[in-house]
């Protein structure tokens, strides 16, 4: 545990907090952003290593001996996938919000209960 | 063979070009769309063909020659195979099924569906972990817009509520993946779980693995953390619901079950610890449901529930063969009744399953829905039936006998509200509705229903090597249901020459017990299906269903394991309810009925379960006997069935209005034949297992007063009915308390009271019921106090049910003394005196049945409407006398059925009678029937021969022409003293026959119903709420996982 | 079986001693009421009198053929209980034909002509008949209880259903009778007695007769002829038969004659002392006081 | 690596200060922004971290593209009020 990963995980709990708090759907898509954000925080400081260079094999000395000189360029590739995965599902549930707004003319999450039980 | 990859390939690429196409027209883009569908499907088809039938191995693929994690690597397996083929075919269907919507609404449906096939197809193909996230977004984000796509309100709400839930879950999973990689350095499943194995850091891969497996909780719908997936299914289009119900889940199901192996044994105990809650609570709560889509996504909900939890258990177990003996067909079983479902509710769109009844305006959709019902509740020879049956012996074999308990009572629960909503279709409402049939739609679900029958017969020969000769006894059944538009008589004839051919053919064939049941069974029918030949109104189902359950009949007394016993039973209690459920006003009790049936058969398979335990690997009777050390569990539960189907005392409550409400000449036959079905359990399981003997109770003691007390009470009440059939259904009860009683004996004595009283019930109750048939028939009524005085009307009806009262009470000269008299014997040998005492205070109760029975109908003042009434038609009247004849040559010559019982039963129990000529001889009596017989009748022609000579010429008074108390009354009708007929009696001993037992069932069922609506209201339709659930599940579970340790 | 025609023959012998007796017992029963009741009474051939009255009276209509034919089904129950019975035990003519079957035998066939009769009055139409029939059958059934408690206790004590051994085992004086052996299943046995005997306080059921309407009056005639000549065989029928379960039968006929009346006089005695009881109270009595007795006397000997 | 180290706690802090000021604060743009603003500073971490193209897909489509999507939202969402109004 380092310093990131515990930023990264108060981040998330802010969105959790968030998206169990705030009515305001619009709101919601924006907490989950948070939670994302800082998922993706946590998982790049579980590829970081001390000391060690970004997996840009720029030069001789890298391209010889990458295993040891550079960070864990996985993880680096998973969130990259993970932000655009997650853009695009925020803007869709945006989508959605526009239409459900455009349905009863209200962003509040509670009004939307008509489905239950 | 094709590379997987060109399954991507081919969707994205046409999903790329599609934009294009589009500009050349609707209908080619429509068709490149199909093709490639149509091309997906072919490749993973001839994938699963090689593997089936080409000794191909699993492969590897990876693209551009590059290893992972950089590329993207699929691994194609048997088991893939089947996924694909399933996931693809579903797919093709299910653009069959939208394709109306899809041509209206353009290329941006079909990118959206084809995109989904693409995710589908790569959550199971994929090796990589991370792809596994990859292809999971692609799934939710092209499923959240198809959700979305028809832009209603509660779609909307749905897929919006479906996307917070997808993103938490992918949250979770991404931690997971994190967490795993760094620990084992690799992203590769297989790798993974070699890797796991070495890792230090023991409580991060727990917490890594946790959150992984909680995302697929998630993922999979798991209970509470569900509610948002129940609001998806209910609002948004069923189209897609359908689709992503069998594919989607099966898919993600499929990748859950690839990553099984990385996890540990604690983790997997999470994941079968939730999905049996799962299973159990979403089916309770589905109880209370009224809107069969939300119905049908509590049902896939329990249903993803068993089905995860029965594929961590054969991770647990390391028992491969379980995956394809029950998880794959308890999926496939879904799969297919659930799309094909959901595809229904989307063509009738009622929102209430109380005005389905207009599905019957369409037979082909109306049968296809039975079909998928019966599917759904786990009916053979459907493949959930299997899956469950192999589960449960698996578990058995494991001593797993509290999932076993949950797995029954949730498949009870799932019963309880599919078979509320097939009982309401089966029967036309009188509602008339303009239903819009789109041909796609029809013909989409056609196809599933054709693929769900060939999948069930697929498993059913795979199950069934080598027996499929027991199985003859349904071929007449089926054959009846596909010669279905022939004439009615027509089929009648069919059925009764099968019948004819079956017992001429295989009943010289028997031995001992079966051949005494068959015979019963195969003669019963046979001269009750005479009646049926009455019918006029034409049904394409009623013979079909006649003789499959006859066959059942007859195919559970051939049966030669509990499995084949057990089917049989399942069979027989489904058609039978679905004959119950024909006769008019009959939902509420052919629902009990079933319900009190179903939960009798999972009692006795519950039963096998636990002798199964005792002997694994085998599926004979035998299991019975040797389980006999430990076996009174088993002993109790199988019995307990056996009471339910013979409405012992306290699980009576569904004979009265089951009885009474089927077709009136259906009812013979489930008197006189269906109820023989307990009792032939009960012998078979005396047989091999006996009594056990255990400490503390004497279960034989027990088991005699059950059946004592059902005898009296059934008769109590059938003293108080009006309704003739619910009186003679009564009595059926007290009658068959009785056989229970003397079966309970164990001495030969006490067993050949059993079988005599068996065969006089048999014969009595056929001439009884099909006597009040053909009153009913005339009258239109069964309400006994609104007949009278028709014995001049229908003399033969009359003289029919005076044989038969006579017999039933026991008076001598008919066979009912007999069976008294044996009866009595074999107590008083036994040293049963008390429930002597009980049995014999039914039998003089029974006095005051029979005469309300014959004087409230025949006897007294005929009334107005009546006058004019015919006798029975003769196809009620000659089936009647060919029964009192059987009773009578039995009268006369007692020895001769006798005979046939003591050569069965004595090799068993010794010999409790001798024979000096005609004389019966017991260590305590003796009778002589045909004596008996003789003084009796030579009395009777004398003095009615002296009487005659006695009263020449008279006047025929009629009925109506009477006078009393000096007055004669201006409506005679009225005079007719028949309601409330034994109120005395009532007021006296109206405290035995308090409905104790009803208020308790309506006590259980209300507590039932409570509970499940209490805890339905979880699901607020708050999406915050589903947030907090989703969040506290992954608190609780994670604690319980990871935090103890 | 070798010598049916002389069992005929005793049998017939038989059915006219008893005949008669049964008879006069009616009479002296008349008799023995009115004096109670501080009346002079009629003489006691007056049931021969009645009888050859109503024989001699022609019918001229019929109601149906189960009406004709109840009367029918009354007598030959009423004879046939008779014939299954042995009545002197050791007396080679007066066995019947009780071999053809054991107590149960003579147990059920008490209600053979019962049914048969109801059946055959409820035709003629009468609404009160079938009260009538109601409110007898319902105490037959209820009283056959403790009776039947009392014999499975008789037969529990001697091992045997059949009459004739039952009797066997209470010979040789008054100690061995079951009255005194099994003094529980005697008491049950008497009580259900008196409601078999349907003399009050057990005789609701003939009230309608009072009122004039009812079986006995609709039917008249050879009908009414066929149920008086009856009710002398079943009255003394049953009267045997309790002598034989609980009092040590009868060696003789003098014996038979002293014992049968005995029974007889008590039925008649506590009928007139007691008023009617309702039916509703009748069952709760049998159902509480005899029954109770019944089952005490049956677990004596289950435990 | 000391004074990287503050400086994450420190980006660290405004991240967490921001995000709470999204959620707490009424108007809507003003926690788009904020939300805009953790991204920012989360890019900045990603350089830290040794991963540059994480850092520029962040601030490309984490802090810009998403923040454009969230206000164009805003916008369609607030028209539509104001219409009925």
């Amino acid at each position: 545990m380092n310093i990131i990963h515990v930023i990264g995980f108060i981040l998330m709990l802010i969105g959790f907090w968030g998206m169990l708090t705030q009515k305001n759907m619009i709101k919601i898509v924006l907490a989950l952003a948070i939670v994302e954000t800082g998922l993706q925080l946590v998982m790049v400081a579980f590829g970081f290593i001390k000391g060690r260079t970004a997996p840009i094999l720029d030069s001789a000395e890298l391209v010889n001996n990458p295993a040891s000189m550079i960070v864990d360029p996985v993880p680096q590739a998973l969130v990259l996938t993970a932000i655009v995965i997650g853009v695009a599902v925020n803007a869709l549930m945006l989508t959605f919000v526009i239409r459900l707004y455009q349905k009863k003319k209200t962003l509040s999450i509670t009004e939307y209960k008509d489905l239950k039980w | 063979m094709v590379n997987p990859l060109y399954i991507v390939a081919i969707l994205l690429g046409t999903g790329f070009l599609l934009p294009l196409i589009s500009k050349a027209g609707r209908r080619i883009s429509l068709t490149v769309f199909f093709m490639s569908l149509i091309s997906v499907s072919a490749i993973s088809y001839q994938w699963l063909w090689s593997f089936l039938f080409g000794g191909q191995t699993a492969a590897m693929f990876y693209t551009a020659g590059v290893e992972p994690p950089l590329s993207i690597n699929f691994l194609i397996g048997y088991k893939e195979a089947i996924f694909l083929t399933a996931v693809n075919f579903m797919g093709l269907v299910g653009a069959i099924y939208m394709s109306t919507q899809i041509k209206e609404t353009g290329y941006k449906a079909m990118v959206l569906f084809l995109l989904m096939v693409l995710g589908l197809n790569g959550l199971i193909l994929t090796a990589d972990i991370f792809n596994l996230f990859v292809f999971m977004e692609i799934t939710s984000i092209a499923t959240f817009s198809l959700v979305g796509m028809d832009l209603k309100l509660n779609s909307l709400t749905g897929g919006f509520k479906y996307m917070i839930a997808g993103g938490l879950a992918s949250v979770f999973l991404l931690l997971g993946i994190i967490i795993l990689y760094s620990l084992t350095g690799t992203l590769g499943i297989e790798s993974m779980s070699q890797y796991v194995l070495n890792v230090d850091n023991i409580k991060l891969l727990s917490i890594g693995s946790f959150l992984l497996i909680f995302s697929f909780i998630i993922e999979m719908k798991q209970f509470p953390a569900n509610g948002w997936a129940i609001d998806v299914y209910d609002g948004a289009n069923p189209g897609i619901t359908g689709l992503a119900s069998a594919t989607g889940t099966a898919a993600v199901f499929y990748s859950l079950y690839k990553i099984m192996p990385i996890v540990s044994d604690e983790i997997l105990s999470i994941i079968i610890f939730t999905g049996s809650l799962t299973f159990i609570a979403s089916n309770l709560m589905g109880l209370m449901q009224t809107n069969p889509r939300r119905m049908l996504g509590y049902s896939s909900v329990a249903q993803m529930g068993l089905v995860m939890a029965a594929a961590a258990w054969s991770v647990f177990s390391q028992n491969d063969g379980i995956f394809f003996t029950s998880v794959l067909p308890l999926l496939l079983n879904h799969f297919f009744a659930k799309a094909g479902l959901f595809w229904i509710s989307g063509i009738i769109k009622k929102n209430d399953y109380r005005n389905w009844g207009v599905i019957r305006e369409n037979k082909v959709l109306s049968g296809i829905f039975i079909v998928m019902v019966l599917a759904l509740t786990g009916m053979p020879p459907f493949p959930g039936f299997w899956g469950k049956w192999n589960l449960v012996l698996d578990l058995a074999a494991n001593y797993e006998f509290f999932w076993i308990f949950i797995i029954l009572l949730g498949s009870l629960f799932e019963a309880g509200y599919m078979l509320r909503w097939l009982g309401v279709t089966l029967k036309k409402t009188s509602e008339k509705d303009i239903i819009a049939y789109d041909s796609y739609k029809v013909l989409a679900i056609e196809i599933i229903n054709i693929t769900l029958l060939a999948v069930s017969f697929f498993y059913f020969f795979r199950q069934n090597q080598g027996h499929l000769s027991y199985y003859l006894p349904y071929t007449a059944g089926l054959a009846l249901l596909g010669l279905r538009s022939l004439p009615e008589r027509f089929k009648g004839v069919l059925a009764l020459t099968s019948i004819f051919f079956y017992g001429y053919m295989f009943l010289p064939l028997q031995t001992g017990f079966v051949f005494f049941f068959n015979a019963m069974f195969i003669f019963g029918a046979f001269v009750l299906t005479i009646a049926t030949l009455n019918r006029k109104k034409r049904s394409s189902t009623f013979y079909g269903l006649l003789m499959l359950m006859t066959g059942s009949l007859i195919a559970i007394a051939n049966a030669d394991n509990i499995l084949h016993f057990f089917i049989s039973w399942e069979i027989m209690t489904v058609t039978s309810y679905l004959l119950i459920r024909r006769g008019n006003e009959s939902e509420k009790e052919s629902y009990s009925y079933i319900m009190f049936s179903l939960g009798g058969a999972f009692l006795i398979l519950s039963g096998f379960a636990y002798a199964y335990s005792q002997n694994p690997e085998f599926l004979s009777f035998n299991i019975l006997s040797m389980a006999q050390e430990s076996s009174a569990a088993a002993f109790i539960l199988i019995s307990l069935g056996f009471l339910i189907k013979s409405a012992a005392l306290g699980v009576h409550i569904w004979i009265a209005g089951a009885y009474s409400k089927a077709e009136d000449d259906v009812t013979p036959f489930i008197s006189a034949l269906l109820s023989k079905a307990g009792i032939f359990g009960f012998v078979m399981l005396l047989l091999t297992m006996g009594i056990p003997k255990t400490e503390y109770i004497d279960l034989a003691y027990i088991l005699s007063w059950v059946g004592a007390l059902t005898a009296l009470i059934g008769t109590m009440m059938a003293i108080h009915e009006e309704n003739a059939k619910r009186l003679l259904a009564y009595s059926s009860m007290g009658q068959v308390g009785y056989i229970i009683l003397a079966l309970s004996i164990m001495s030969g004595l006490g067993w050949t009271a059993a079988m005599f009283q068996m065969i006089n019930h048999f014969l009595i109750k056929g001439v009884l019921f099909l006597a009040i048939a053909g009153v009913i028939y005339r009258t239109g009524t069964a309400d006994m106090y609104k007949m009278g005085g028709l014995i001049k009307k229908m003399p033969w009806s009359f003289t029919a049910v005076m044989f038969g009262i006579i017999a039933i009470s026991g008076v001598p000269p008919l066979t009912g003394f007999g069976a008294k008299w044996l009866l009595y014997e074999a107590l008083i040998e036994k040293g049963w005196y008390l429930q002597t005492g009980a049995a014999f205070f039914a039998s003089t109760v029974a006095f005051l049945y029979c005469f309300r029975l014959i004087h409230a109908i025949f006897l007294g003042q005929p009334k107005n409407e009546f006058r004019n009434v015919k006798e029975a038609p003769a196809w009620f009247i000659v089936p009647q006398y060919i029964f009192i004849m059987v009773i009578f040559l039995f009268s006369v010559f007692p020895k001769l059925l006798i005979d046939q019982i003591t050569g069965i039963v004595d090799p068993i129990f010794g010999s409790g009678l001798t024979w000096q000529g005609g004389t019966a001889i017991t260590s305590l009596g003796y009778w002589n029937g045909t004596t008996v017989m003789t003084i009796v009748g030579v009395i009777f022609v004398v003095l009615a021969a002296g009487l005659f000579i006695k009263s020449p010429k008279v006047q025929k008074v009629k009925q109506f022409n009477i006078v009393f108390s000096a007055e004669r009354p201006e409506t005679p009708e009225l005079t007719h003293f028949a309601y409330e007929f034994f109120r005395p009696y009532r007021r006296a001993l109206g405290w035995m026959i308090a409905p104790y037992a009803k208020n308790f069932w309506a006590a259980v069922t209300e507590w039932t119903l409570t509970i499940s609506d209490s805890l339905r209201k979880i699901y607020t339709g708050n999406t915050q709420t589903y947030i907090f659930y989703i969040l506290m599940m992954s608190v609780v579970l994670f604690y319980v996982t990871v935090g103890v340790k | 079986m070798d010598n049916f025609w002389t069992t005929l023959l005793y049998a017939f012998l038989s059915m006219f001693l008893i005949f008669n007796y049964g008879m006069l017992l009616g009479g002296v029963v008349y008799k023995i009421i009115a004096r109670v009741h501080g009346r002079f009474g009629p003489p006691v051939w007056q049931p021969y009198v009645n009888l050859v009255k109503v024989m001699g009276v022609r019918t001229a209509i019929s109601h149906g053929i189960m009406f004709w034919l109840g009367p029918v089904f009354r007598f030959a129950g009423g004879i046939g209980l008779f014939l299954f019975m042995p009545v002197v035990f050791g007396s080679v003519w007066m066995q019947n034909f009780s071999f053809s079957g054991d107590l149960l035998l003579v147990i059920y066939f008490i209600f053979f002509g019962q049914l048969g009769m109801a059946l055959g009055a409820a035709e003629s139409g009468h609404p009160y008949s079938p009260m009538g029939i109601m409110r007898g059958l319902a105490q037959v059934t209820v009283s056959e209880v403790p009776f039947a408690l009392a014999v499975i206790a008789l037969a529990a004590q001697h091992g045997t259903l059949s009459i004739t051994e039952i009797v066997a085992a209470q010979q040789g004086g008054i100690a061995n009778w079951n009255m005194i052996t099994n003094p529980v299943a005697t008491l049950a046995g008497m009580m259900a007695f008196l409601g078999m005997m349907m003399h009050a306080p057990f005789n609701l059921h003939l009230a309608p007769q009072e009122i004039p309407v009812g079986p006995p009056t609709e039917y008249h005639s050879n009908f009414l002829g066929y149920m008086q000549a009856n009710r002398a065989f079943f009255a003394s029928a049953k009267l045997i038969l309790f002598m034989n379960l609980f009092f040590g039968g009868a060696t003789n006929i003098p014996v038979l004659v002293g014992k049968t009346f005995t029974l007889y006089m008590f039925a008649v005695f506590v009928g007139v002392v007691n008023p009617r009881f309702t039916l509703e109270n009748s069952i709760r009595w049998f159902i509480r006081i005899p029954t109770a007795t019944g089952i005490i006397a049956v677990l004596l000997y289950t435990f | 690596m000391e004074l990287q180290h503050g400086i994450i706690i420190l980006m660290g802090l405004a991240m967490i200060l921001s995000a709470i000021l999204a959620m707490v604060v009424k108007d809507l743009i003003s926690s788009v922004v904020a939300v805009g603003v953790v991204s920012l500073f989360a890019s900045i971490i990603y350089l830290l971290l040794q991963a540059p193209d994480v850092a520029m897909t962040e601030a490309a489509i984490g802090a810009g593209l998403s923040t454009l999507i969230f206000l164009y939202a805003l916008h369609k969402t607030k028209d539509a009020e104001e219409e009925n109004d």
